[in-house]
């Protein structure tokens, strides 16, 4: 079926509250903030945040707001700005439990959920960290029936649902990214529900020219919520830049918990609209 | 010139160890070891590339170093691997040959550490993560460097080894390990490793005594020969550096 | 290092004698044919053949000259043009060995050759089949650690050289596909030594706008071969069309097991420019 | 309008067994179930879609019916998907509705045969091999169509187990399967399955008599209700049909 265009607030009633979600962006980049601020504002508790191998707000400020019980990720930071706050508070007082992975194995375990493949034995080098002994839940170990070796292994990642941020649909809902797709379209393939919010919407048939492994088509997207400038205040690379000003506002009012508790409140006070209005346009 | 910075220093002995036809990786943060594979390619090692981080570009040369891994301005780059290639690629070990990594902690034996000082469980400083670090191994060998070199990062033994380094000891096997690190850089000094891993002062920057960098190193490098001092920025180099860093991202 | 301009005799001369050879190109189109039959004419042994999910001429012609000993491949023929009339006959004559295997197995199996990955377990569907009850060396069974239940698993397969046909090298040797990658980029990325056709060469920088997942760097390809047309009688899609009289023409003269050898002994006489020269521009 | 093919029966009657909405994956020589799709799309299933082989084209709509599933002429399609995502959401399995798939062999059961007849050892015939067949559990269901309806064709049991049909006993435990085969369409007939899995004669062509049907089939049929007579293509199916087929791929 083509994807329903919805609103914010309905795309993020579709999140199971106590499911886990896959958000997708990495770095400071193509985060899927206008769904992940609603869905902070609706208060809708997440059991499981699996994040692409690099996350920032999107995973930093659910975490503030208090919605995340576990977290996947190999990375939540601001690259050059700093430590993410609430991610690093939280997990210095054992308010949310990690489960510790690298950029390669949740790749391949999203890879596998992609590709119905029960489980992955992990390459060379994670075998030398002290990752997988930490826990036991996403590693564990493996013998090689062709080689009789021994191997860590990582279950296949299905997330209940995901968000990510394309930069346009086209009319029936079939997406596509821009410049780079990170691992977004292996968290997308792994996804057991598909959210996606665009830049904007062009007329059927306008992505025929894309190339393969740019575009998403719209039976495997559920739902697009057009949400013009949504990555803010991280970029949509080729479209428009991240505004540093309000990270650094943000990781500035985290120096105690009540700022960032602060943010938070102010953020589920307005709706997007009056939220766009506020930071000005970037878009 | 004399009016460098030590960042810049740092990007130009970080250029100087680039071998012509090698292919870099580096992570979160690209400015520094962009603009090294960068002022390597434009002096000795024209067949130098290098990947940038999550975006997968592929040697980009734009007019400014990127202060994100990630950015838009990262163009324009002769191709692009998507990201899960650049993964791929890093687990099958013969196709990069070297890794640009950096910790948290850093120790005496290369190990780097990017999640957690203090116990695991109760950290004292929970670091972001560890990306793409446990691929270390996986490169012909790495380069580790860090613009923090205190006693706090330079650790006898990290916490938390996120970056395999050296094996430690003679209990620790390593069977598909190469070279390892082989080169440490930091605004003070370079290191370099004795043959059982461990990391030995090979030089001091201009203006640092031996005395300045052991103080701020935690732990007590091997001993070898007499540490040098790093040479100087060529004029050349510098100008070429610099015309590279158009927007001055080192010279902060 | 950039990748070196080789002539077509001189690059397949990269090919071990009785190694693996990987051989992209699917169904009816994208076969590196320039390079394959160059590697007929040389009369190089291959040790056991790995193709796309579905293979033709590429296949059919090294078996039609006696070259290839094994083949792991899930489809060897024409399409609506018929069987495959050489590897039909090694198979009933028990001349060639054939690793079954279908196109998730292989395609999965390329991607663990690709990333370091030892093995991978199967997605459900193949263990419903006889494929993997034939022969013990693709197919072996291991318990997944984390649920406890079965599976068939595959090795990580890594051909010792690939040979693709690409639409485009820049001249620093960076490779571009067009419309349809196939699994050809798999196969490259597992590939040891990977040789690259291509129809022509554009100047340096000319594929930076390429989508990524579009090409390969030049620190990839250890040979690229100039060879424009080189794909026939096959097409590259959106270049030309396939040649479906020299299909037809090659599959009549399968048969009788002399026709086909006559077929051979014609290629071997001549060089690839002559060939050009005798079947016409399709180019 | 009566000067249809049979070829063009086949397609009018998979198209009216697509429902709107599903998700239809095909294989090489696409022209058939191709044609099929567009039909259902241009007549009762607007919102259908179809992934073209190995393309990776999903819902092409070129002015004419390729004959191979991999050529440049599968264009335009509103989007494309690269081969190894088609791989990895056939394994997934709850991706896509219908597969349309086929065989050298297809017995009572509906599994397909695409690899050997004969001892697998030693073949009477090599096929081409099996392809993506072994993911036909793994679509919600399967339509099975065959241009050769024959006693070779249609075999009690087939030699080589290609394309999982139904599980043809209560020893054969399929856990994860779906609905499975539920239509066979034929130049004479259709079948479909009843509740052990055994195929069925659903309905006879036009013009065809149920003795000419069991004469080709190489098994006795389940028995079930009476077949019917395959309700004939309208002007409107033809018409619009041949929009689609403008080079006449199926009257031939």
């Amino acid at each position: 079926m083509p994807a329903r265009f919805l609103e914010a607030n309905e795309a993020v009633a579709l999140i199971e509250p106590g499911s886990t979600l896959g958000v997708g962006g990495m770095q400071l980049a193509a985060a899927p903030m206008a769904l992940v601020r609603e869905m902070v504002r609706r208060r809708i508790p997440i059991a499981r945040l699996v994040t692409s191998p690099s996350a920032s707000l999107q995973a930093d400020l659910p975490i503030a707001a208090g919605l995340v019980t576990e977290i996947v990720s190999p990375y939540v930071g601001f690259e050059h700005l700093g430590l993410a706050p609430a991610f690093r508070r939280a997990a210095e007082t054992g308010a949310l439990r990690i489960l510790e992975i690298d950029e390669g194995s949740l790749t391949h375990a999203l890879h596998a959920g992609a590709g119905g493949i029960p489980f992955v034995p992990c390459p060379p080098g994670v075998d030398l960290t002290d990752i997988p002994g930490v826990d036991r839940e996403l590693f564990r170990r493996v013998v090689d029936p062709f080689t009789g070796s021994e191997h860590w292994a990582v279950p296949a990642i299905r997330p209940d649902t995901v968000l990510l941020a394309c930069a346009v649909a086209d009319e029936r809902g079939n997406v596509a990214f821009d410049r780079f797709p990170f691992t977004d379209r292996e968290m997308a393939l792994a996804a057991r529900r598909l959210i996606v919010e665009v830049e904007e919407v062009v007329p059927a048939g306008s992505l025929a020219d894309r190339a393969p492994g740019t575009t998403l088509p719209s039976f495997l997207v559920d739902a697009v919520v057009v949400a013009p400038g949504g990555c803010h205040p991280t970029e949509y690379p080729g479209r428009y830049g991240r505004d540093e000003a309000a990270i650094v506002d943000y990781l500035r009012s985290a120096k105690d918990a009540t700022g960032l508790e602060e943010r938070v409140a102010e953020l589920v006070a307005e709706d997007e609209d009056a939220y766009r209005a506020r930071r000005g346009g970037t878009s | 010139m004399t009016d460098w910075t030590a960042t810049e220093l740092m990007a130009i002995v970080m250029a100087r160890a680039f071998d012509d036809g090698e292919v870099v990786v580096m992570g979160a943060v690209p400015a520094l070891p962009m603009a090294a594979c960068r002022l390597a390619r434009a002096t000795h090692a024209p067949n130098l590339e290098f990947i940038v981080g999550g975006s997968g570009t592929v040697s980009p040369e734009p007019d400014h170093l990127p202060a994100s891994s990630c950015g838009g301005d990262l163009a324009p780059a002769a191709t692009t691997l998507p990201l899960p290639d650049v993964v791929l690629l890093e687990g099958r070990g013969d196709a990069f040959d070297v890794f640009c990594a950096g910790g948290l902690q850093i120790d005496a034996y290369g190990n780097c550490n990017l999640i957690a000082v203090g116990d695991w469980e109760h950290p004292k400083l929970r670091g972001p993560g560890t990306v793409g670090l446990p691929f270390l191994p996986n490169t012909e060998r790495s380069i580790i460097y860090t613009q923090s070199h205190t006693p706090r990062t330079f650790v006898e033994r990290v916490d938390f080894v996120s970056g395999p380094g050296h094996p430690s000891g003679p209990d620790e096997e390593r069977p598909y390990r190469k070279q390892g690190p082989s080169l440490v850089v930091t605004p003070l000094a370079t290191f370099d490793f004795d043959e059982t891993g461990r990391m030995r002062l090979a030089t001091v920057h201009p203006g640092t005594t031996v005395d300045d960098v052991l103080q701020a190193t935690g732990f007590t490098p091997a001993p070898g020969p007499e540490p040098t001092i790093t040479p100087e920025p060529t004029d050349d180099e510098l100008v070429t550096l610099r015309a590279i860093d158009a927007g001055g991202a080192l010279r902060r």
